[in-house]
């Protein structure tokens, strides 16, 4: 491995930018993952940036079970996102749809339908520490050596 | 001939600023913003369709994920309006539990708010400042129910857990603590200049076309509408409640609203504390068939859940009706009227505390 | 001018000073009195299936058979961390932070009952609520093997051409037949009840 | 009295566990079956006598003028056709061949409309089949293509597939998985794991899909394979992968939509694609109760399953060409005996207006949309119910069905027997 490569893979597992779409949602997770903000968890001193921007983003966070009006919109967000790109599922609802899965919703989970998941962070809402170190330990398997294996 | 619309600038579905997908339109005519229109619908769960034929168990969970910011007081609204049907009494020291936690969510949701505002105005030092702050109400929140948020912490005739002696010590340590925080924050909202320029005098709504758009909550309360639904809550008026008013309508006023109704609630639980009375937390009871309509006073203004049940107590028809969909109408057609920027149509959107969880459901 | 000054005298103080120098955020831990997902405590399942009854989410729990017994097991990405089964379990299989200590001190319980109906005009009769219901299975193992029952102990079997419900005693509640049932002929009425033991005396 | 272990006679699941209580010769009371078992053994309204079309009103006749009749018209016909054979007994399906062979005539069965393709398919690459024990001591995962169980077979999930305690399988009802594909949300599809909703027509496609999914060359697949997207098609296909022993079902869904018999042959080449890497097996879900009795029966007494042509004084298989639908609308036909059917509910209109010009004669206990058609209609025992037989699970299992009432009416092997015995008579003379 070069030493170029080395180093990419040490810049990119630390300069992580977040983008979050929230496709139905009690907002639960959603707060959650702004608590993360906090100076008492500090997401930023890890070197993750949230943003909501998904032109610019690495790790888009995925919240909420899939209501009608996202089916598409979810996609087209993440063909947006510049490749090296992993999303990440937070809370049950992308996973199961939690409580919503049930006779008449509307919603349709999981988001694995719509787009592939990298991670996934159980709980309802997961808390904070959670998030963050699923991020965490998302990040560098992406990362490491994205060149090598993409060639 | 003269163009009175420029271009028509849509924000959202996914915006930096508001944390849910809602989308506004805005007709501008150069920097300047005519008229706006909030799209909504990128939330609907159909959460009433899920509850109906379900038991207080399960429809309780579904009740607090219609809202994961103010999950509590959906809880609680519920939880009452199954007990006004079933005619099932709350023992005293359930009733100050809840009171507690009521006011506990309502901290947090209060300076969630203003986070957000201060985060759209780009004070983000500020807003920091109150998102820890918050961390610290929801550590209070968690020792007391088990979690943060979506706490599942009222069931039918009472509460699920007790508050311990150490706990409540701890739980007063930390209230001081928030106090003088807060006073600090307010003191920095009240007298920065660059927020006044942000806020005094944008998104005016004054008293009479806050009562024609039927506002409620903070909204409401900032332009000098009584309307808090805790004057008629029996636990609240046992504790002497007064409600928080003010009179500019505008941005600023609204979040000064907020950060006042925040030093109110550590006081409603200090007193809620000090007069705790003993017995038990659970007094049982069934739900039985019946039909309500019963409102509290949610952080952002009146709830309603229009319930009827059947013989086992399951919910046959639900319709709830949340204060978002007021405010969020009322702000797009009343407070941005002819806005100069466009910054200011964002920021005055989350000065009235949007919530589009609860709006679609 | 106001405003520097303000910031100056905001970024002076002694405490914000220390902090800045001394940052530490607080580890990326749990407290203790965090319902976490359930865990189980080592003291034998009977399978009441109680737990089953009161969980709120969609395929969160279930009683399954292991080697040396029955035990509860979670699905974390369902679970949605209530702690409910672990008030409700009568027998304390499962923990979750602290509300096990809790609910003994305080002696608080749910108490439950079950009402079993059938809509004669869309029930198929597939047998689906009486094969899949784990009391049935318990009871009659031949019906769980051939979707047969001759035994007239189990809650419900086809007889006479619709479903009869013969123990609505032993139903637990659990809604499987009403999750299992494609026409949504069968529903389960569960009636929750929260109770408190009285006080313990002051020890 | 209750009569214990009697075989159910609706659908090819033929349920043998049903208890049926019986008073006054009535059944009353039905306990295990499902809705349409149940309703087939409490079956009312029965025909008393055999009736004979006179004018534009029926009269009453015998049975020996009844059998008589059948047997003059069989004989004078040119080319009779003899069709239904699924709604009866093995032993009356013989004598059905037998006569075919005398009279020199076509016997189909009604496996010609539903699983003929499937037949047709088996044919050209096999059948990787199992019986519905294997399935249900073995199989975590079953895939119900383009059948609602629930509607046609209700008791198959709770019997055989879905909540049946397996042998093999620790937890069973956990440890399964169902997975539905239809071009609707059928009930089926509502308590399935995972529900395909694929666009009408679009099975060969999906098929093509998940064999190549199987075989590797995921990234062959477009986004969307006739409205199924891309991550389900590879989620399914994984979910099959993963199966210790997996079991599809096709119904009518697969069988009769745009490509027929191609599309079972590509769903077998799927499931011994996916044999390489687990155990699979594929079954029809055969309709009426003995029709695969019916494709045995041909098969063992003339080497062909169904449209058995015998025109030429030997047994020859076209189908298109000698099967009921094909004749009927080219008007070849000019006799036709109807055992266990009931074509006029089923067959395009065309087959229909040459049904209504020929002389018909039906065996059937009730009243039914041909008997609209017919010359004769003779009341026959119910099978399972009033007579004994044979017949064949959908599985290829033969299952004796019992007697549960004692009445007055022949058994459709009497009757056809009798016909034959007249035939034979008049030839020989």
């Amino acid at each position: 491995m070069s030493i170029l490569q080395e180093i990419k893979n040490a810049v990119r597992s630390r300069s992580i930018h977040v983008a979050y779409v929230d496709v139905g949602s009690c907002n639960g997770c959603d707060i959650e993952v702004l608590a993360c903000l906090a100076p008492r968890y500090d997401i930023e001193q890890y070197g993750i940036y949230v943003h909501n921007n998904p032109r610019e983003a690495d790790v888009l966070l995925v919240i909420g079970s899939v209501t009608p009006q996202w089916v598409d919109k979810l996609r087209d967000i993440w063909e947006k996102i510049p490749e090296p790109k992993a999303a990440v599922a937070i809370g049950n609802c992308p996973i199961s749809g939690c409580v919503y899965a049930r006779r008449g919703t509307l919603t349709t989970p999981p988001v694995e339908n719509y787009i592939p998941i990298a991670a996934q962070v159980p709980g309802c809402p997961p808390r904070p520490t959670e998030i963050l170190s699923a991020i965490l330990s998302v990040a560098p398997l992406i990362y490491k050596d994205y060149e090598e294996k993409h060639r | 001939m003269k163009k009175t619309v420029d271009v028509s600038i849509p924000l959202g579905p996914v915006h930096p600023c508001w944390k849910e997908p809602v989308r506004i339109k805005c007709e501008t005519a150069g920097e300047r913003v005519l008229r706006t229109e909030v799209e909504l619908g990128y939330m609907k769960k159909g959460i009433e369709r899920i509850m109906r034929g379900r038991p207080w168990q399960e429809v309780m969970f579904l009740a607090e994920r219609v809202c994961g910011i103010c999950s509590v007081i959906h809880n609680m609204v519920f939880i009452e309006a199954m007990e006004e049907i079933s005619e099932i009494a709350v023992p005293p020291r359930a009733a100050y539990l809840r009171v507690i936690v009521n006011e506990l969510d309502r901290m947090a949701s209060h300076i969630l708010a203003n986070f957000s505002y201060c985060y759209t105005i780009e004070h983000e030092t500020l807003a920091m400042y109150l998102l820890n702050t918050r961390e610290t109400v929801l550590d209070n929140l968690e020792r007391l129910t088990g979690s943060r948020i979506n706490t599942a912490y009222m069931i039918p005739g009472g509460v699920r857990f007790d508050l311990l002696p150490e706990d409540a010590a701890a739980m007063l340590a930390d209230l001081s603590k928030v106090e003088d925080e807060m006073r600090r924050y307010t003191g920095m909202f009240e007298t920065g200049p660059l927020i006044a320029l942000r806020s005094k005098g944008i998104g005016v709504m004054d008293r009479e076309e806050a009562i024609r758009a039927h506002t409620v909550g903070p909204t409401a309360r900032a332009s000098g509408v009584v309307c808090d639904l805790r004057l008629r809550h029996p636990t609240y008026r046992e504790l002497g409640f007064t409600q928080v008013t003010r009179t500019e309508g505008d941005n600023f006023a609204r979040i000064m609203v907020r950060f006042q109704e925040v030093f109110q609630s550590i006081d409603l639980i200090r007193k809620c504390i000090e007069t705790l009375p003993d017995g038990p937390i659970r007094g049982g009871g069934l739900c039985r068939a019946g039909e309500t309509s019963y409102a509290g006073e949610a952080p952002r203004g009146e709830l309603t859940y229009s319930i009827k049940t059947d013989e086992y107590g399951r919910v046959v028809d639900i319709a709830i009706r949340t204060p978002s969909i007021m405010n969020i109408e009322a702000c797009a057609h009343s407070m941005i009227r002819d806005v100069t920027s466009i910054a200011d149509v964002t920021s005055t959107f989350i000065s009235s505390d949007p919530c589009i969880a609860c709006n679609e459901r | 001018m106001r405003s520097i000054v303000y910031y100056l005298r905001e970024f002076f103080r002694p405490e914000w000073v220390r902090k800045f120098f001394f940052a530490k955020t607080a580890p990326l831990v749990a407290p203790s009195y965090f319902k976490d997902y359930p865990s189980l405590t080592g003291k034998e399942c009977t399978q009441c299936l109680t737990c089953m009854m009161i969980c709120p989410a969609p395929g969160a729990i279930a009683v399954l058979h292991k080697k040396g017994g029955w035990e509860p097991e979670i699905y974390p990405g369902h679970c949605i961390r209530c702690g409910l089964c672990v008030e409700a379990c009568p027998e304390g299989v499962l923990s979750s932070g602290r509300i096990l200590d809790v609910t003994s001190r305080d002696r608080t319980a749910f108490s439950s009952w079950y009402r079993l109906q059938v809509d004669d005009t869309l029930c198929m009769r597939c047998g689906n609520c009486c094969v899949s219901c784990p009391v049935n299975r318990e009871v009659d193992p031949q019906l769980a093997g051939t979707g047969t029952s001759a035994s007239d102990e189990v809650i419900m079997r086809i007889e006479g051409g619709r479903v009869t419900i013969l123990h609505e005693e032993k139903c637990t509640g659990c809604k499987t037949c009403e999750n299992n049932c494609p026409n949504r002929a069968i529903r389960v009425a569960r009636m929750v009840e929260g109770i408190q033991g009285e006080e313990e005396a002051e020890a | 009295m209750i009569v214990k272990d009697a075989v159910c006679p609706f659908c090819g699941c033929l349920c043998d566990d049903i208890e049926v209580e019986v008073e006054d010769d009535r059944v009353v009371a039905v306990t295990n079956a499902c809705e349409l078992g149940t309703t087939k053994f409490m079956g009312e309204k029965r025909m008393k006598s055999p009736i004979l079309r006179d004018g534009d009103r029926w009269k009453d006749i015998t049975y020996d003028e009844a059998v008589q009749y059948a047997a003059d018209m069989l004989l004078s016909a040119e080319r009779p056709l003899l069709y239904g054979w699924s709604g009866t007994h093995g032993e009356a399906q013989c004598v059905g061949v037998h006569m075919a062979e005398l009279v020199r005539g076509v016997i189909d069965n009604t496996s010609s409309v539903c699983h003929g393709p499937s037949i047709l398919a088996i044919q050209e690459v096999g059948h990787p089949g199992c019986t519905l024990g294997v399935v249900k001591n073995r199989a975590d995962l079953v895939i119900y293509w383009g059948s609602n169980p629930i509607d046609a077979h209700p008791r198959h999930l709770s019997r055989y597939t879905r909540y049946a305690e397996g042998f093999f399988l620790e937890n069973a009802f956990r440890d399964r998985k169902v997975i539905v594909v239809d071009v609707r949300k059928t009930e089926t599809a509502s308590i399935a794991d995972e529900f395909v909703r694929i666009k009408p027509g679009g099975d060969y496609a999906v098929l093509s899909a998940l064999r190549a999914i199987v075989q590797g060359k995921t990234d062959t697949i477009p986004r969307t394979v006739a409205g199924v997207a891309r991550e389900q098609l590879i989620r399914v296909a994984n979910l099959c992968k993963s199966a210790k022993f997996g079991a599809v079902y096709f119904g009518l869904g697969l069988t009769m939509t745009r490509g027929k018999y191609k599309n079972i042959r590509n769903a077998i080449e799927l499931v011994s694609e996916l044999s390489r890497h687990t155990k699979f097996t594929i079954s029809a879900m055969r309709g009426h109760y003995n029709v695969y009795g019916s494709n045995e029966v041909n098969t063992w007494m003339t080497g062909y399953p169904f449209g058995i042509d015998y025109s030429r004084g030997i047994a020859f298989y076209n189908p298109g060409e000698t099967t009921a639908v094909d004749i009927l609308a080219r008007k070849e036909c000019d006799a036709a005996l109807i055992v266990g059917s009931d074509p006029a509910a089923h067959f395009p209109r065309k087959c229909l207006e040459h049904l209504a010009d020929i002389p018909v004669v039906q065996l059937d206990p009730y009243p039914n949309a041909t008997t609209a058609f017919c010359n004769v209609q003779i009341p026959v025992a119910v099978t399972g119910i009033d007579a004994e037989g044979t017949a064949y699970r959908m599985d290829g299992v033969p299952i004796r069905t019992r007697k549960v009432l004692s009445t007055d009416y022949p058994s459709d092997r009497e009757v056809l027997s009798r016909m034959y015995a007249l035939m034979r008579e008049a030839l020989e003379r």
